[in-house]
């Protein structure tokens, strides 16, 4: 099974357990979805509940909340993150403030997916990776899926949240393959989750960048480093006690992400151990993030752009030998 | 809705909005404060179409949609007032009125993001098999708006049981209707989606309260959405910042009168005794509005970030 | 420009792109690769209604357009093999050409995102008192975002010199005309803000050549804007990923019988050997754009951060 | 005179000398500015140059973009960063990157400006504090003038740029009077400012908390404590050498700003601190920011969910007892 059949999965299996919910966005009915990730759910469930949209991502949005008002549970596909930016509106001024703006009355139950990330030579305006910094916004709900299990079992956890969550897929995932559990079901999306223990250092990720850092530890692991790789899963609200209890244990953390550095979530992860764990730190809490440039389209310098496991190995060997 | 009534709903717009303004200026009431005065005849005409399970999306001039929805005017004054008792619990202000026992989904301080929003909440009526409509309120200004364009073409294209209204009152801020839009006929760019699409005199409160009852009518039919242009004109300044360099004192007084209250008044003729017995059970409401606010209470401080997140799972 | 050099354009937009589907299953060209092939009339009957200081903003579907702009094949293939000899020095890729000399504002892979630029450019061009416009592609799909709606309107209030092409293939993605538009008469939605809308046939290069010099002359004489809405097809898939679930096969064969190239050689009466010779010329064209991007040099990965910001101030 | 006279000074001289530079934008003409700013520009420059607008950010955004790749200087106005969602496609995937996709044949010399900031009781979608968040962007410079002088210099120097400008009034600045040279005129974009020379500790901070912070200083002198107040002016990029000097010396640094907390440009600062100077650190980094919350109405939580004076001095106090 792939990563793009977990979704796909956990849309359908959602969609037949509660008619309230309904897919819409662009190209997911009868194209199959950009990613194919809804391939064959037109044809189980019909075009009014996997509802093919034109290009209006604000409105389609904006509708998704209004449809969440009105008692349905929609998930939204926003294409991809880089399209984001036109529904920013909607998400920012009217999902994300809505229960607060009504003094409680109304909550907006919306789900919205959108694919994420570079690494596929798409170039400036193709490739974002904005997860992290929509984490900014309070009022709204962050998830990451990294794994099969997440990809299948986010969504449905999200669809019972009462308040807006968004999904970030990394679309470098859809192809992973993996063993999935007969009866994998929901998860908690409250949690981060420790993908491999360590002793020497934390490694703080999400997403595609998972693994990247798993590859670089297993690298590191040869060198006789034994890293501590923990997967965020969501991103706001973020798990404090996972987080601050791994590092005052290996007493250092690199945090790695796919966004830009500056503003990104590592940054704010920096921050928090930097208030939290200050003394138990060993050395500083480091960064490895997307070089802040526009994603440039030749793969040489798309590859330089983006975090790499050689990269990630680097800087784990730098810091644990620092105070080695 | 009789005549009497619509005329008593638009008094207490009229009053209790002048009483607003009043407590503006004692720094009772703080914030953007928008008046609706001289558009009263829109929401009194359009509201009595609706019925009680229809959704209403409105914009940051909506003291009178509220009102005339039916929202207390007690909490409608305490929300101005910033006190728990308010219709939005002190948090929403002048600009964010909401009632979930009417459907009323608030103001709205973006311009033309109450569309989508309508949209949305009509499709849920429609795929719940519902028969109620969404009925939204926004500005000529919010036509010039993208989400205007993408929220037309997708309410025909779905057959969206939504009734736009469009207050045309000629200004956005300060941005004359034809500084807005190349083509000031609204009703036509409505009707280039493929919906009925009609302008009616916003200062007629008969007027609108026909024209709304025959396109809630259509709308409720399965027929998709419905475009009703209500032109109309606003007596006050923007807000309450607004030093109205825009626009001639003469002009202004033109339009004052087809104010649409001595209009109906004349109409019905209304005897001076009747108006005074109007006049004087509306002042009692405004009244009793200002003294519950006066006697609201403050939100404690402690609970400040209530209501970001819900306090129970679904 | 006369009717032979318009095939001539049209067939070096084909082999070109035949060829770059070669190279992109090659993997030597990475990353999303958009055909034009089928619609090259359109391109190709645009472009010479257009100045040389005329300004073009483009869509990620833009080969085409670069190529009847006369960038330079060399250039254009380089830059899908991303070196450093492109026109974009291999940052862009197929879905950001962009060249200074020809005023070729880029392919941009943002649906509906080159309109606002467009109006841009035409109001510096009017602002300076310039006589240039500024010429728009888009697809049917982009008609439906808000911005399309706000440009237009723009536009025609400005009396900004934009020649607006809707590039119609009845498709955006898997999305059927009737699926993005509750009116798929384009050229309707167009003509509601007040400008000149016409549609034409997009398979016919002499057709589109003509209109857009009549257009071209409608916006240069300080008219406004003007909406050409051309009718036409692509041949192959969205991108190279799609399976085309949307349409039938005999729906593509359908459109292929008036395939525009085959159709102006049959009007011009062509023969077999002038065909070869023509083809000949343009296989040596392509054939040079391959070699010259296979020769081309990788860009210094140290240089990574550069043209993030400006080096000089201006 | 006031800062909006300093603002409207600058766009008045700016466009005496460079027939390029127009201002266009909602209201900015016929109403006068939605806060006065541009309050008798039209009778002197006339509707071509004075340029109002409908409502239609994203457009007004764009064409700003394509005005100045046309050759001309625009100063495009949102009217407040609340409503610069709508335009946030077209600065982040367009204004970003231009330069950029275009390998450097392309800049886009466009400033925008808006105002922001709450404290004025303008509820949940009229009180953002966005800048912190644009300046992730990579491709804009983003200024946020707190003083007269920068009010009235920044803008200039931001036409000068070759690159896109954000500049951010805080709304609450508008009617701070105060003096400024006859002669005032452009200042430099790229560096931050010490406004309070202070030994035991650094307070980093920008915009309208620049005030709040210059307050807090006052009262803890009295309590004998000396902090140095940092005005930030430039959050894209950041003045590092200015901030890494200072925190050296001081060895405590506590960051405020009236954005929200998580992701701000306050942890930018605390990581960027965590990483150059952690060895010169006697505490850690800490952040007084707004709560993450959309703005209340009500007057008591706004004051609340906002930095106070009080609470600035109340952090530095418990920072500076800690490791007296
Ligand atoms: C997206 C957005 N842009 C700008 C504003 C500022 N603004 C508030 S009201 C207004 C005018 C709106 O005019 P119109 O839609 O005609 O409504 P009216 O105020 O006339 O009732 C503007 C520009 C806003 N609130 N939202
Ligand atoms: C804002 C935005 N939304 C979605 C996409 C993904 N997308 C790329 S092309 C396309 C279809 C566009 O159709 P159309 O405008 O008709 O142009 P065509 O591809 O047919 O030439 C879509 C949905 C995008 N690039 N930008
Ligand atoms: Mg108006
Ligand atoms: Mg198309």
């Amino acid at each position: 099974m792939t990563y793009r059949e977990a979704v796909r999965a956990a849309i359908g299996e959602a969609m037949r357990k509660d008619e309230r919910v309904f897919l819409m966005g662009e190209d997911v009915g009868r194209y199959g979805g950009c990613f194919a990730v809804s391939k064959g759910l037109l044809e189980e469930f019909g075009p009014e509940r996997i509802r093919d949209t034109p290009l209006s991502e604000s409105t389609i949005t904006g509708a998704g909340i209004g449809a969440a008002l009105g008692g349905m549970r929609p998930i939204v596909e926003i294409m991809t993150v880089n399209f984001s930016m036109l529904a920013a509106d909607q998400i920012l001024n009217t999902a994300a403030t809505f229960l607060h703006m009504s003094g409680g009355q109304f909550s907006v139950p919306l789900v919205i997916r959108m694919a994420t990330g570079g690494g596929r030579q798409l170039a400036a305006q193709h490739s974002h990776s904005l997860e992290g910094w929509f984490a900014h916004i309070p009022g709204i709900r962050v998830l990451v899926p990294a794994t099969l299990e997440d990809a299948r079992g986010m969504l449905p956890t999200a669809l019972e949240d009462p308040d807006p969550v968004l999904i970030f897929e990394n679309a470098s995932l859809y192809n992973m393959e993996g063993e999935l559990d007969e009866n994998a079901g929901a998860v908690d999306i409250d949690t981060a989750k420790i993908r491999r223990a360590g002793r020497d250092i934390t490694v703080l990720t999400c997403g595609a960048c998972l693994w990247k850092t798993l590859e670089a530890a297993k690298q590191l692991e040869g060198e006789g480093i034994d890293a501590e790789v923990i997967d965020l899963r969501t991103l706001r609200p973020l798990d404090n006690a996972t987080l601050f209890e791994s590092v005052s244990r290996t007493h250092r953390a690199l945090v790695v992400e796919e966004g830009w550095r500056s503003g990104g979530i590592a940054a704010e992860i920096s921050a928090r151990l930097m208030e939290n764990v200050f003394y138990e730190l060993d050395g500083p809490v480091e960064r490895v993030c997307s070089v802040e440039v526009p994603m440039p389209y030749a793969r040489h310098l798309e590859d330089a752009a983006l975090p790499q496991p050689a990269g990630i190995a680097a800087a784990v060997r730098k810091m644990v030998k620092r105070n080695g | 809705m009789n005549p009497r009534e619509l005329l008593g709903r638009m008094l207490l717009i009229r009053r209790f909005e002048e009483k607003c303004a009043e407590l503006y200026t004692a720094a009772k009431i703080r914030g953007f404060l928008h008046l609706y005065i001289g558009e009263e005849a829109v929401a009194a005409g359009i509201m009595p179409a609706l019925g009680p399970e229809d959704a209403v999306v409105s914009t940051y001039r909506e003291h009178g949609h509220a009102l005339a929805r039916g929202i207390s005017a007690n909490s409608v004054m305490a929300e101005m007032y910033g006190k728990q008792e308010g219709c939005s619990r002190g948090r929403g202000g002048s600009m964010h009125l909401f009632d979930a026992g009417t459907r009323f989904y608030g103001g709205n301080a973006i311009v033309g993001g109450g569309l989508p929003l309508a949209l949305g909440l009509a499709l849920a009526e429609k795929m719940r098999k519902r028969p109620n409509l969404a009925c939204c309120f926004f500005g000529d200004g919010a036509v010039a708006e993208g989400e205007f364009h993408e929220t037309l073409n997708l309410a025909v294209l779905w057959k969206a049981p939504v009734l736009f209204v469009c207050e045309n009152n000629y200004y956005a801020m300060g941005t004359r209707l034809d500084v807005s839009h190349s083509v000031t006929d609204l009703s036509k760019k409505a009707a280039v989606y493929g919906m009925p699409a009609a302008p009616v005199d916003g200062m007629d409160v008969l007027a609108v309260h026909e024209a709304a009852g025959k396109a809630a009518e259509a709308v409720r039919s399965g027929a998709g959405p419905y475009f009703l242009e209500c032109r109309t004109y606003r007596f006050r300044a923007h807000s309450m910042y607004d030093p109205e360099l825009y626009r001639t004192k003469a002009e202004v007084e033109e339009w004052k009168k087809r104010d649409p209250i001595p209009g109906l008044a004349r109409r019905l003729e209304m005897t001076d005794a009747e108006m005074a017995a109007l006049e004087k059970s509306v002042a009692e409401q405004v009244e009793q509005a200002v003294e519950f606010a006066e006697g609201g209470s403050w939100e404690p401080v402690e609970d400040l970030t209530r209501f970001v997140y819900s306090e129970r799972r679904a």
